[in-house]
């Protein structure tokens, strides 16, 4: 079983030399700690820049440097700002080759819930109904099961959607699975995790072809 | 062309009673500090405010709500305010939550002169609902978009690093956000800067919101400049 | 009858304080020489900037540096450049008070041709269709009658349109005329005159109410 | 992320014939000086151009013409080039004309996403024959406007001032003009600039393109920079 680290290290596999990446908040966040050094990804903070660095030391912090999360950060050479229309302008043209962020529900056709819990959370979809709508490839880092135990990836989203159609891989403390037209396909097993129990962790449609191999996390 | 004024009080001193606002600034970065605080002291009341967030408890718009000078609020994201839930959940506020690039755009397209415009975000969600769609090729495939409306706001009400007599913006860093987008959306834009210089100064390539948008500036005092998430790493 | 630069010095007398005007190509470009000392108006060129001033002193021209006739130009303090797409925006937004601009014809419902000589002149309309439709006040700078004699002031234009019912104001070497919802309406008589020659260089409906005065030109 | 190639004729090596290009500049400010004699030399046929203007007869687009490289052009004023002017009057070549604000926009909607946006240029004349045409609310009245869709170019073909090589661009001046939304508007975007430098060395606050728009970039030689109508004053 992985922890959230364990996501974000095998999460960072899918990164490719000269991606475009926008982490969201959360798990996705950790992500950058653990793409491979000399690897060229550009990370896209969708509040206004291109090139987002690492926390700044103490006492360097720039109130008008932030992230998306509003966390203070730092940017790297190379870095460019620009105006919220301007970003979400590149993002919606499909530049930005990559997004991962969290869920609340996914289901087994790709649709994505993670903004609102009716008459409880109200928070509001921030730019994820943005990134869903039109990134070419989205990764979403989630819990397999709710507190309660129950199942996250699901037949039918119950809550309400963020998008829909649009995961494309997603990646839990239990598995790795690809979303086909088929349903969830499971691609690798977490260590120590066996077949049976993400079965039984996952309420949508589940495909198991042949050996599933377990993750190989450095 | 002279657009300054001497400051809040008096940029802000005719926005009346049920006015709608646009608001830059992303969660605390950029906020017009001393436009909120006037707005605050002058009392005015039933505002609808668009802005991507609605500040903390008691910083940025969370002082308008605190006060309850807000009827509207249209935004993204909301999470850092446990009074606006409070008033969200209650009924007391009403409320319009919107994807961030829709929100975004509908203030540029104002300052575009797009009546509407299109987008991907929010189809197949509640976003969705009465709102007219319209299939268009994307990449060789048909793909799905919401026809988003151009906001109609009274003012803009923007947070600059430095600007000119002429109303000239330069934003710092991440600051830019929503600030420049909304300074061109507003009928009335106002804007304020930490730093308010002569026509002449500014290098003519590097402004970020030309002039011409702006109707009413001046330098603010006693910026505050809070840090809503001080993340830091160790030496 | 005014030359050129009498119309120009006619029209640089509707410009107000505070205005952002564009100029268009020919008769318009003179009107900044003739705009009172002490008014604070800006001169947007639609190739990208703000804040237009004179030609450069000999020596001193910068490629770079081109109003929307391609001449080379200066920048006055409070200038700010901006890319195509960008000035075409604050058009659109009507942010630009008030458009001159030349015309072949001009229809008495303010309709404007411009830009085209079916078979014998195709330049393109370059900027004048945008800034046509959404200037809030259009001056045309044009003559009263072509080579031949014949009136450019129209019941309908012949040539291909440029806008529609848009022109509010026109200046020719002969009268200032408004254009009304029910036709041209002389204002103004050029130094020596006479409303009959004015009669019988319009060709489109013309109204004549009480004494018309003779235009004042400093 | 080294967006850097050697040269022009390395940046349009894969430009192949029947490619739509768009090619920055206004008039010859600012136009790919090096990009153009390298396809002139290289000899692909059969191009639409996407371009405000055609150049004139010995310089800028107005090699490509001279040399019938171009089967098409899609600009918004052709006055300067009488040899263009010719080619279009005998039929040897196809032109589009089209406003200038909806040739700039439709590269700019490209690089927003936005499949197709709406304006009034054009309504009402022979550029609104046979496209969609829609009312909406302006300032209280209603207005008509056409809606025009993105272009979608093979390549984007753009100068910049200064560059670095992370294909961040910095334009100078009016040679602004098209080459930011055709940087944007452009499947694969190759920007030539008088001077690349480090990334890192370019003020990330004062960047007008983002690098995320470029996909090659080289430094050019020998810019000639030609004006076409010195007009200057006198001491």
């Amino acid at each position: 079983m992985l922890d959230k680290i364990g996501i974000a290290k095998r999460i960072a596999k899918e990164i490719q030399d000269g991606f475009y990446v926008n982490l969201g908040i959360g798990i996705p966040t950790l992500v950058a700690n653990y793409i491979p050094k000399g690897m060229n990804v550009v990370l896209q903070s969708e509040n206004g820049l291109l090139g987002m660095g690492p926390f700044p030391f103490e006492g360097e912090e720039n109130a008008d440097l932030i992230n998306a999360g509003k966390q203070t950060i730092t940017t790297v050479d190379g870095s460019a700002f620009f105006d919220s229309a301007a970003s979400f302008g590149m993002i919606r043209a499909r530049k930005v080759h990559l997004t991962i962020l969290g869920a609340m529900e996914v289901s087994e056709n790709g649709d994505i819930a993670n903004w609102k819990i009716p008459g409880k959370m109200v928070k509001g979809m921030g730019g994820a109904m943005d990134l869903v709508a039109s990134a070419k490839n989205i990764i979403v880092a989630m819990q397999h099961v709710n507190k309660e135990g129950e199942s996250k990836l699901l037949t039918k989203c119950e809550l309400p959607l963020t998008g829909v159609r649009c995961v494309k891989k997603i990646v839990t403390e239990l598995a790795v699975l690809d979303v086909t037209p088929q349903g969830f396909r499971l691609l690798e097993r977490a260590p120590g995790v066996s077949v049976e129990q993400i079965k039984n962790a996952t309420q949508g449609r589940l495909i198991i072809e042949g050996e599933i191999p377990e993750m190989v996390i450095d | 062309m002279n657009k300054t004024v001497a400051n809040a009080e008096e940029a802000i001193k005719d926005i009346a009673d049920n006015a709608v606002l646009m608001l830059g600034g992303f969660g605390l970065c950029g906020i017009p500090e001393n436009c909120i605080a006037a707005l605050v002291k002058k009392g005015t009341k039933n505002l609808t405010c668009i802005s991507n967030n609605a500040g903390v408890e008691n910083f940025g718009i969370g002082l308008l709500l605190k006060t309850r000078q807000v009827k509207k609020m249209i935004s993204s994201y909301v999470g850092e305010n446990a009074e606006f839930e409070r008033q969200l959940l209650s009924g007391e506020l009403e409320v319009e939550l919107i994807p961030q690039g829709t929100l975004a755009t509908r203030c540029m397209a104002a300052g575009y002169g797009f009546p509407a415009i299109f987008t991907p975000a929010g189809v197949g969600t509640e976003v969705a609902i009465g709102k007219e769609s319209r299939m268009f090729m994307v990449d060789g495939a048909e793909k799905e978009f919401l026809m988003e409306y151009a906001f109609d706001a009274d003012f803009a009400i923007v947070k600059a690093w430095k600007g000119d007599t002429h109303g000239n913006l330069v934003y710092k860093d991440t600051a830019r956000n929503f600030n420049h987008p909304m300074a061109m959306g507003g009928k009335i834009t106002i804007a304020e800067v930490e730093e308010l210089v002569p026509a002449g100064e500014l290098d003519p390539n590097h402004i970020h919101t030309p002039g011409i948008y702006v109707h009413r500036i001046f330098q603010g005092v006693n910026y505050e400049k809070r840090i809503e998430q001080r993340t830091v790493r160790k030496r």
